[in-house]
């Protein structure tokens, strides 16, 4: 068992978690649902140092005595584990492959997607839902969503993705059923790209 | 000190407490990641029965929020008995609004129908569906039909559709008819007729199924490809009338045979109480339309 | 494995709780109203009802399964010096629960341990009335077919 | 004549509320039952109703079963939907059976083992002869149950410890390092199905349902050869470590029925011919219970054991699936919700085959004219 947390250093969570998290679900439900549409959590809680607003909301939100977390070596020990480990009281995992939820503090470290858990052909809902944390959803290259929950196509252009992230993303859908489901946070800012969405860097 | 012994009046806002609400959200969440596909849930018991919504009952206490506005159809209508029910229940433990209105409604639960007017982005449509499994009336066992759609071996379903081809000249169902979803999983619409199946293709809306009993999740993303099952030379087709709502005259509507005596005599009726209210409200009118219409009349708000 | 590395050293506590948590709560009523002076007592954490998973052994000695769930009630109190007590006990009953706490409490007290503990070897003796009484009328139904004394290997 | 909707659901439902309640209440001549009656006078009832409700508490089960006006599978389900509502604090130790303070205590497969035949308080030969007294009005005089000199010895042995030393009755031992139990109520059924998660299904499994597959077996379909090797009653304390005091302590007693049923098993090349056992654990007195609980459990173990598997009680889907009543009454019960939808399209389909068949027939009748 992890040390005993000091309670008096733990910044607080959601004071109404009853109302707040039915909210931050119902935006985080409809980002899953329509892939690339930025939903906006800026009514939910500060995080601590290290944790962007959404990024905590949705932990918040979701995780449990039941969702072994994979967390973010550079959030390991900190504010951030002992924030996260008070209030939503998961259990934390140091292997990818065993997460429900995987934390990455920076994009850049963001470990290969194929490292997570990718499901089963019988029971592919088993995979990890990876939390990602970039600088922004604007400003960098884009990329062009379709598939299931896109009427068309939806263009994003988030940044500070590491080289080679899309190409994962590529192969992350070639393989449906089975695969990672992805959420990119930025401030209070979220997006998802479940393993249904197919990506394509804009050629031109 | 609080009083002891004090009769405990309290329930959790939307009944569910909040660990089982976090684990249906999980669900939900991987059921629109994989559309069609169906999620097991550790569905809970819920103070109505297994196999009267319990599924859908579970879907809508983990998503609702007091400012959602709540609709609850049965057979298409906002008046039958189990729906009136569980429209109380949510008026009772979520304090929300509830409307008969389907354009007003941002939650609407049903068994049976998808409502006449079209679903839009603002709304989620939850289904109660009472087996998930499409193929199980083929094939019993829960550990060869999970086989069957993790390698997407459907030839058993093509084959009991041929039969029923041989054997009638078409295809015999009428309800409940079999979809496949982004040409990947298969999946039970759950009872609705299959005059409603069309709707549930590049829908606006979120559409999510919730099976208590089974304890199962499901869900079709809005804008996701949603095909009916059907043979070349045997196209889907839905249901048609010859006849028009004998209330308000709607020739394009799901209607419901009503018997009046024992002697034949019938009429029919829009299934949607809803979509036929508006219409007469708009002054269409039915042959056996009657003019007490203030009766049927919501009350002012 | 003894009994005292598993309870580090709180076998006495661990059975003063067992006998208030067995106690019926009505026995534990009137032995607190009975006490020549109760001390008063706040909730550190206010009764409250939930479950506990009763697990069984498969054939009775193997690994555990589920058999579910039984209710429980549990409060935690302070008293005016400071000592704090805990009860768990089964049912609903929430003044058991607040009684059993505070008598957890006088327990741990310097002052008060000796009337506490009066309070407690009465509830053990009607326990273990109660279960005696039980033993003999089993023992009057049990079928004799053989007089002989039969010989048990001691373990 | 002419038709208007009106809105007939919500006072309707009132109206039957109050009537049902009215129902409930008889005739108010009659003094109303308490629930303590109900706990006190009619605890096999409450006792079942614990078990399949799968809820321990006597007070909880008297009131289910005056609200559901002695309907059990519906008090049952009082039961489970007001559990959802309670958090939980943890799980037990589990309860060591062989530490149990017996009441009743018999065995089919020895004259006398150590510990004796204990009858304890038991239909088995009371004759069933209705019993006038019981319906005088008032109080029927009850002389108290006589009590040996001495008391019954615990712990009582257990069958399998009288066969420990001849190795002739698979023993079983906790497994080191095993993971936690499959819980039910968390995860839904998942196949194949541990022992752990059948015990479960099978303790809150309808009786009668389990009844009858015992009672298949033993006629033959999936035959178990079952003999009992013991029945036990008693009451058995409940252990659970707090998480503030990190130690265990005795939460309370429960009464428990516990059945070991013996089957015997030629063995293989690798393994001696040895007695294998089925188990059944259930809350409260439920004897029927527990003795079909245990057949089925042996009948379900085909697999480990390596017999053939042909018939229902062996067929783990089948049995788990069907077992629990209250998603077995919820469903059957639901065909009387309206389904008029589906009916609509299903007489549209006949009518159609019907016109084309009288078609059919005009056209031959045509040809052969």
């Amino acid at each position: 068992m992890s040390q005993t947390l000091d309670l008096a250093k733990i910044h607080p969570g959601f004071l109404d978690p009853v109302r707040e998290s039915q909210a931050v679900f119902r935006k985080v439900m409809d980002a899953v649902a329509r892939p690339g549409s930025v939903a906006d959590l800026a009514f939910a809680v500060d995080g601590p140092p290290g944790l962007d607003c959404a990024a905590a909301a949705v932990a918040l939100t979701l995780f449990d005595f039941e969702t072994p977390v994979w967390l973010d070596p550079a959030l390991a020990g900190g504010e951030a584990e002992g924030w996260i480990r008070f209030h939503a009281g998961c259990p934390l995992t140091p292997e990818t492959s065993r997460a429900a939820f995987a934390l990455v503090a920076r994009a850049q470290d963001c470990p290969p997607l194929s490292a997570f858990n990718q499901g089963d052909a019988k029971y592919p809902d088993r995979s990890t839902t990876v939390i990602v944390q970039v600088a922004g959803l604007e400003g960098g290259e884009p990329v062009v969503l379709t598939g299931p929950g896109i009427k068309t196509e939806t263009v994003i252009a988030p940044r500070g993705l590491p080289h080679g992230f899309w190409e994962q993303l590529e192969t992350n859908n070639a393989q449906f059923q089975y695969g990672v489901d992805v959420m990119l946070v930025a401030g209070q800012l979220l997006l998802a790209l479940p393993r249904s969405t197919r990506a394509q860097i804009r050629k031109g | 000190m609080t009083p002891s012994n004090a009769p405990e009046r309290y329930y959790n806002y939307a009944y569910l407490d909040e660990q089982t609400k976090r684990m249906i959200r999980r669900s939900i969440l991987k059921a629109l990641a994989i559309p069609g596909y169906q999620v097991p849930f550790g569905s809970r018991e819920m103070p109505v029965p297994y196999g009267w919504g319990t599924g859908g009952i579970q879907l809508t206490a983990a998503i609702i929020g007091p400012e959602d506005v709540y609709k609850c159809i049965d057979q298409g209508a906002d008046d039958t008995t189990n729906a009136v029910s569980i429209r109380r229940f949510f008026a009772k433990v979520a304090d929300v609004e509830t409307t008969e209105d389907t354009g007003q409604a941002t939650i609407i639960q049903s068994r049976h129908r998808i409502p006449e007017k079209p679903l839009k982005a603002n709304q989620v449509m939850i289904f109660q569906v009472p087996q998930p499994e499409p193929l199980r009336g083929l094939e019993p066992r829960e550990t060869e039909t999970r086989a069957m759609h993790a390698y997407a071996e459907y030839g058993l379903q093509y084959v009991s559709l041929y039969e029923s081809v041989s054997a009638y000249g078409r295809i015999a169902t009428g309800a409940g008819y079999p979809v496949m979803i982004e040409e990947r999983y298969l999946m039970s619409p759950s009872p609705i007729p299959k005059f409603d199946n069309p709707k549930l293709n590049d829908s606006e809306a979120v559409l999510l199924f919730g099976a208590g009993r089974e304890k199962r999740i499901y869900a079709v993303p809005p804008h996701t490809t949603v095909r009916s099952l059907d043979f070349d030379d045997y196209p889907f087709e839905v249901q048609t009338w010859e006849q028009s709502c004998a209330l308000c005259g709607s020739e394009d509507s799901y209607l419901d045979e009503v018997d009046l005596d024992d002697a034949g005599q019938k009429m029919f009726v829009c299934s949607d109480s809803h979509h036929c209210a508006e219409r007469r409200e708009a002054g269409h009118a039915g042959p056996m339309a009657g003019h007490a219409l203030d009766q049927s009349k919501e009350p002012a708000p | 494995m003894s009994l005292e590395t598993v309870v580090g050293g709180a076998p006495e506590r661990r059975r003063w709780l067992s006998v208030l948590a067995k106690a019926m709560p009505r026995e534990l009523v009137e032995a607190w109203e009975a006490l020549k002076e109760r001390p008063t007592f706040t909730a550190l954490r206010n009764a409250e009802t939930g479950l506990v998973l009763v697990r069984g052994r498969m054939g009775g000695t193997g690994d555990a399964f589920n058999v579910g769930e039984m209710t429980v009630t549990r409060a935690a109190v302070r008293l005016p010096e400071g000592e704090t007590g805990v009860g768990y006990v089964g049912g609903r009953d929430k003044r058991h629960a607040e009684l059993a706490a505070a008598v957890d409490a006088m327990m741990q007290s310097p002052t008060l341990r000796e009337r506490a503990q009066e309070l407690v070897e009465q509830l053990a003796r009607q326990q273990q009335a109660r279960r005696e009484a039980a033993a003999r009328k089993a023992a009057a139904t049990r079928v004799d077919f053989f007089t002989m004394v039969r010989m048990r290997s001691p373990d | 004549m002419a038709y208007v909707s009106v809105k007939g659901g919500e006072k309707a439902i009132s109206n039957a509320h109050r009537w049902l309640e009215e129902d409930r209440r008889g005739d108010r001549a009659i003094p109303e039952l308490s629930t303590e009656q109900i706990r006190e006078q009619m605890s096999l009832a409450v006792d079942r109703v614990m078990a399949e409700g799968s809820c321990y508490d006597r007070d909880l089960a008297a009131l289910a079963i005056k609200q559901a006006r002695g309907d059990l599978p519906e008090a049952v389900f009082l039961l489970r939907a007001y559990r959802t509502t309670l958090p939980r604090f943890g799980a037990s130790l589990p309860i060591e059976t062989e530490d149990m303070a017996v009441r009743r205590r018999v065995s089919a497969a020895f004259k006398d083992i150590p510990g004796g035949q204990v009858l304890g308080p038991t239909f088995d030969y009371t004759h069933r002869l209705l019993d006038f007294t019981l319906a005088a009005n008032g109080e029927t005089p009850i002389e108290p149950a006589p009590q040996a000199d001495e008391p019954q010895a615990y712990p009582m042995p257990t069958i399998a410890s009288v066969f420990r030393h001849e190795d002739l009755l698979e023993h079983e031992e906790p497994t080191e390092g095993a993971g936690e139990p499959f819980d039910l109520t968390r995860e839904p059924m998942s196949f194949p199905a541990g022992r752990d998660q059948r015990l479960q299904a099978l303790a809150r499994g309808d009786e009668g349902f389990l009844l009858s597959l015992a009672y298949s077996s033993q006629r033959g379909w999936g035959s178990t050869h079952p003999l009992c090797g013991e029945i036990r009653l008693g009451e058995v304390a409940v252990e659970f470590v707090p998480e503030e005091l990190g130690f265990p302590i005795e939460v309370g007693e429960i009464t428990v029925t516990e059945c070991t049923m013996l089957s015997g098993s030629s063995g293989s090349a690798t393994r001696a011919p040895q007695y294998t056992r089925g188990y059944g654990l259930t809350f409260g007195h439920c004897e029927r219970k527990a003795m079909s609980v245990a057949i089925v459990d042996r009948a379900l173990r085909r697999a480990e054991i390596g017999e053939r598997a042909d018939s229902p009680v062996q067929d783990e889907e089948f049995v788990l699936y069907h077992s629990d009543n209250v998603e077995a009454s919820g469903f059957v019960q639901h065909l009387k919700l309206p389904h008029y939808v589906d009916f609509q399209a299903s007489l549209q389909f006949i009518r159609t085959l019907r016109r084309e068949f009288f078609e059919r027939q005009a056209a031959m009748k045509e040809a052969a004219e």
